[in-house]
């Protein structure tokens, strides 16, 4: 481990020695610079936001603009295009619903058989609603979308193209310039579920080319309760908006009401604020760090896991077995061992482990899986975790096998 | 050191097959998913009357759920059906730290994790499901 | 100031001496005892929920379940019949797409005059959508909402009714019981908006005969970002689900999918648990203060209020004139001077209120202005706070006439 | 004390109504709200040509927002359609802090509070909405 590293790690104080934490992907920690943003919010600056002209306030507006920026920047993204949300599964929901008004009965939606729930089902109850098709990319034996299927799988009818940008469960990264490219050339918008992927570096939204980007805070070292979605301004400006309420309005009254412009229109009722500003925090944080080194020692510890794994008899890894377009989170199926049960021996060993479906019922059954077994790596992951990791493991085995 | 969960007991339960399978034609038959985690367990019943003839467990599950439903089955086949409600409450017992009953006891170690209640629980539930209101 | 009262207000660091927050209607100030359950959630508990076997999950989820229990205990209901969202906002929406989707076309909802706009705008929404028909109880010229209106206004196409427990602005707390009397005589269901309720102390939602109920946390000394819906458990059961995603699932497939039971089916993705935490703490600590001493003080510093604005030359009071059935939140236009105006020169001597249309713009079209000013009291209120609010009051007289 | 954004200057801004009401017949005219306190303004202009003959404003908000209104009327009665964008920059630089403007300074107490922005903006809004792609 590098001491670059070990002073990474030193800032999240929840991460003790005995401690090998690999479930990053469910909620990644939050470091001192974000816990004590929040802190200071709650304790000197707290308040609504935006009709207020007090000092609280005046102070509360102005850390929740500045969150926006931040959150901006590591996206390079104007700030008038994010819209602070409840997380993903929000973000998704609210396309999902404004977007999805302006869809006629048999449009088509493209999804593939890798997606989170959170980017399944909100389709799913839209097909229910407006008479729209869902269509699927196949997905390969190494945990990848298929992207040699999007030739007939898009066409004419073809409104949204929507995946994740990085698997949850196999890490694979998808390729975006094909899926862009094919979406383009039938005319649908590209939403990408950005989930998995912004905890692994900043990434240049504009540079896409697509149209709509979901991610939560609690998966990128922030409060729970805050989600962003980006969408382009022509996007904001055409979809109307998904709730009702405070904030969104530009004028009510009992017979109806008109709708504020940009972000405002989808940030209904009072945000959360304290997250959001933690949110901020941990984007401005993430965009001082060294990326290159950082996801140089990712890749090398998914190696050694990769590697120890395939050398494992009974382990059956779910996702490319290579590093190439891969980030890193690493599934498995031990053969005769249920997941739950080796998370459970491996966090006697002081290893969190996640088990089950991860929220991604069909492609666990693509592989004909109820479940696995995931770890996966953060910033502040090292070499200990790995060797524990190795530790828990064959102890699971030793025990249930 | 393994984990206390995984006790010998346990996982012989875990390994019983003796009452593994499904029953052609069975009197009832129920089959329950834990949505949290996919598992699923199906129980079959053969019953004369109130009295439980024949049970068969079919388990895509953790060690603990099949531990649990191999012992939920060999503990109904031969009694009433009254006896469902009775290793109900004992499994409830032990969970809780509170039995000594022979039987139910290796799901001791279970307490402490609330997460894996439902894997043992989920069995118990299945075979409600499929006694439930019989005539 | 009693000494116990001084002594609640001493757990609030922000309230430092020179600042009289009269703005708690807005948002309220957190107590230590809810900084530090949030605090020891993110540094010692942090992890996704519910999935997860590991230790941290383990913990996570279990605070998670003992927020709900606690909120349950405050509110006097079984903790399954919890809905944890985002805020008031979400938690209204929800119902209007959910309890919505159930309506026909013709159907009518009941609502009033000085709703704030999350419990108007949402009804709109669904008006417009799906041909339902909003019908209004009016106002009275002291800022009730006049029930003796509910006989001509509730008919058999009556499916809700749905009003604030408390204004936001005028103070004024809906009697309930002639409300639940009149929807239950043509077969409606009855939500109340509590996000002013609540702070003032426990409710027994059982004995109140309603269906839904609805409020924030950051109104109740908790994070922003997390809010309830209270829904009787036959309506759990019976509404389909307003968002889809994780959690909410019971089984999912690409072709279709079926939702889980309790509020899980309404709590899409990861909640906001740290806030949640928070919650639970907030509402553990309140269930043990004195309520019928704060009552006693929040109504004897809210007489004061209003004696000495009634005593004020130019200024018109938007709601009773007297503390029968009102909460202490205080209204007022000053005749010849704008609302930011005066908050901002009252902020100038420490005085922290709120100016404006306080999402309610019908209530100040009825009593035909554009805005108000508004001193709203919390459980740490206390005499200084009233001092200075008539300190600031004359400067910006002087100032502004 | 008075806070220092209530000045004097800024007040008798506030209070000068010699342009306050309407043009009958404008050649131009636009009303703006700002959805965050409900408050709206009107302007409206007479026209020949490139040149403002006559503007008046109409404004339903707070002190800030009368003075700009006022401020905005009195510099640009007389002057070229040029002159808003010109004056909208002296008040973006007081706001900044960085102006000696004689007309504009007065604002530049404003600058501290960014919630207040809005208020003194709106009328310039308006303007430039009223005034757009004329021909
Ligand atoms: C009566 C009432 N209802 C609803 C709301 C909306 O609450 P939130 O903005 O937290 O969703 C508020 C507060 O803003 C309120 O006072
Ligand atoms: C790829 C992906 N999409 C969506 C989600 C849902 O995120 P959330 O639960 O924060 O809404 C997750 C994480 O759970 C995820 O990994």
């Amino acid at each position: 481990m590098s001491s670059a590293s070990a002073a990474l790690r030193r800032q999240f104080p929840i991460l003790t020695p005995g401690l090998a934490y690999l479930d990053s992907a469910a909620s990644a920690q939050m470091p001192v610079p974000v816990l004590d943003a929040v802190r200071t919010f709650e304790t000197s600056q707290r308040a609504n936001v935006k009709r207020g002209v007090h000092r609280l306030a005046e102070a509360a507006t102005e850390a929740y603009a500045q969150a926006r920026g931040r959150v901006a920047a590591y996206l390079s993204v104007p700030a008038d295009e994010i819209v602070f949300t409840g997380g993903t599964t929000a973000s998704i929901n609210l396309v999902a619903h404004a977007f999805g008004s302006l869809l006629k009965p048999g449009d088509e939606i493209v999804l593939s058989g890798l997606e989170h729930h959170a980017n399944l089902v909100p389709w799913q109850m839209l097909a229910a609603r407006g008479g729209i098709t869902l269509r699927f990319l196949p997905i390969t034996g190494d945990g990848r979308i298929d992207l040699s299927a999007l030739p007939a799988t898009l066409g004419p009818r073809t409104k949204l193209v929507t995946l994740a940008h990085v698997s949850n469960v196999t890490g694979a990264i998808v390729d975006t310039a094909p899926v862009v490219a094919a979406a383009k050339a039938v005319g649908a918008r590209v939403l990408l579920d950005g989930a998995q992927r912004v905890p692994h570096g900043p990434v240049d939204i504009g540079a896409l080319g697509i149209d709509f980007y979901a991610f939560s805070g609690h998966k990128l070292f922030a409060p729970h309760g805050v989600g962003v979605l980006w969408a382009k301004a022509e996007l904001l400006d055409a979809m109307p908006p998904f709730m009702g309420g405070g904030e969104m309005i530009a004028r009510v009254e009992l017979s109806g009401s008109t709708w504020a412009k940009g972000p405002a229109k989808f940030e209904a009722g009072t945000p959360p604020i304290g997250a959001a500003v933690g949110m901020g925090a941990a984007c401005d944080w993430l965009s001082g760090l060294p990326w290159a080194a950082i996801a140089a020692e990712e890749s090398r510890l998914t190696q050694r896991l990769l590697d120890g794994l395939q050398a494992t008899p009974g382990v059956r890894i779910l996702g490319p077995s290579g590093l190439q377009g891969r980030a890193p989170v690493v599934s498995f199926d031990l053969a005769g061992a249920h997941p739950h049960d080796v998370c459970q021996i491996m966090d006697s060993k002081g290893v969190a482990l996640r088990g089950g479906h991860h929220c991604a019922q069909p492609l666990h059954g693509r592989f004909d899986l109820a479940g696995s077994t995931r770890a996966s790596l953060a910033l502040y992951s090292d070499d200990s975790d790995v060797d524990r990791f190795f530790e828990g493991l064959a102890e699971a085995r030793r025990v249930l096998l | 050191m393994s984990d206390a969960l995984y006790h010998e007991a346990i996982l012989a339960r875990a390994k019983d097959t003796a009452r593994e399978g499904r029953i052609d034609g069975a009197t009832r038959t129920a089959t329950l998913d834990n949505p949290l985690c996919g598992d699923r367990v199906t129980l079959d019943f053969a019953l004369s009357g109130e009295r439980i003839d024949k049970v068969r467990h079919f388990v895509r599950g953790c060690a603990l759920c099949r531990a649990s439903a191999a012992t939920l089955a060999a503990s109904l086949e031969g009694a009433g059906r009254g006896a469902l409600a009775a290793n109900a409450g004992k499994l409830d017992a032990a969970l809780a730290g509170a039995t000594d009953d022979p039987v139910w006891q290796v799901f001791a170690p279970v307490g402490r994790h609330k997460s894996r209640h439902d894997c043992v629980r989920l069995p118990l539930a299945a075979a409600r499901a499929a006694l439930a209101d019989a005539g």
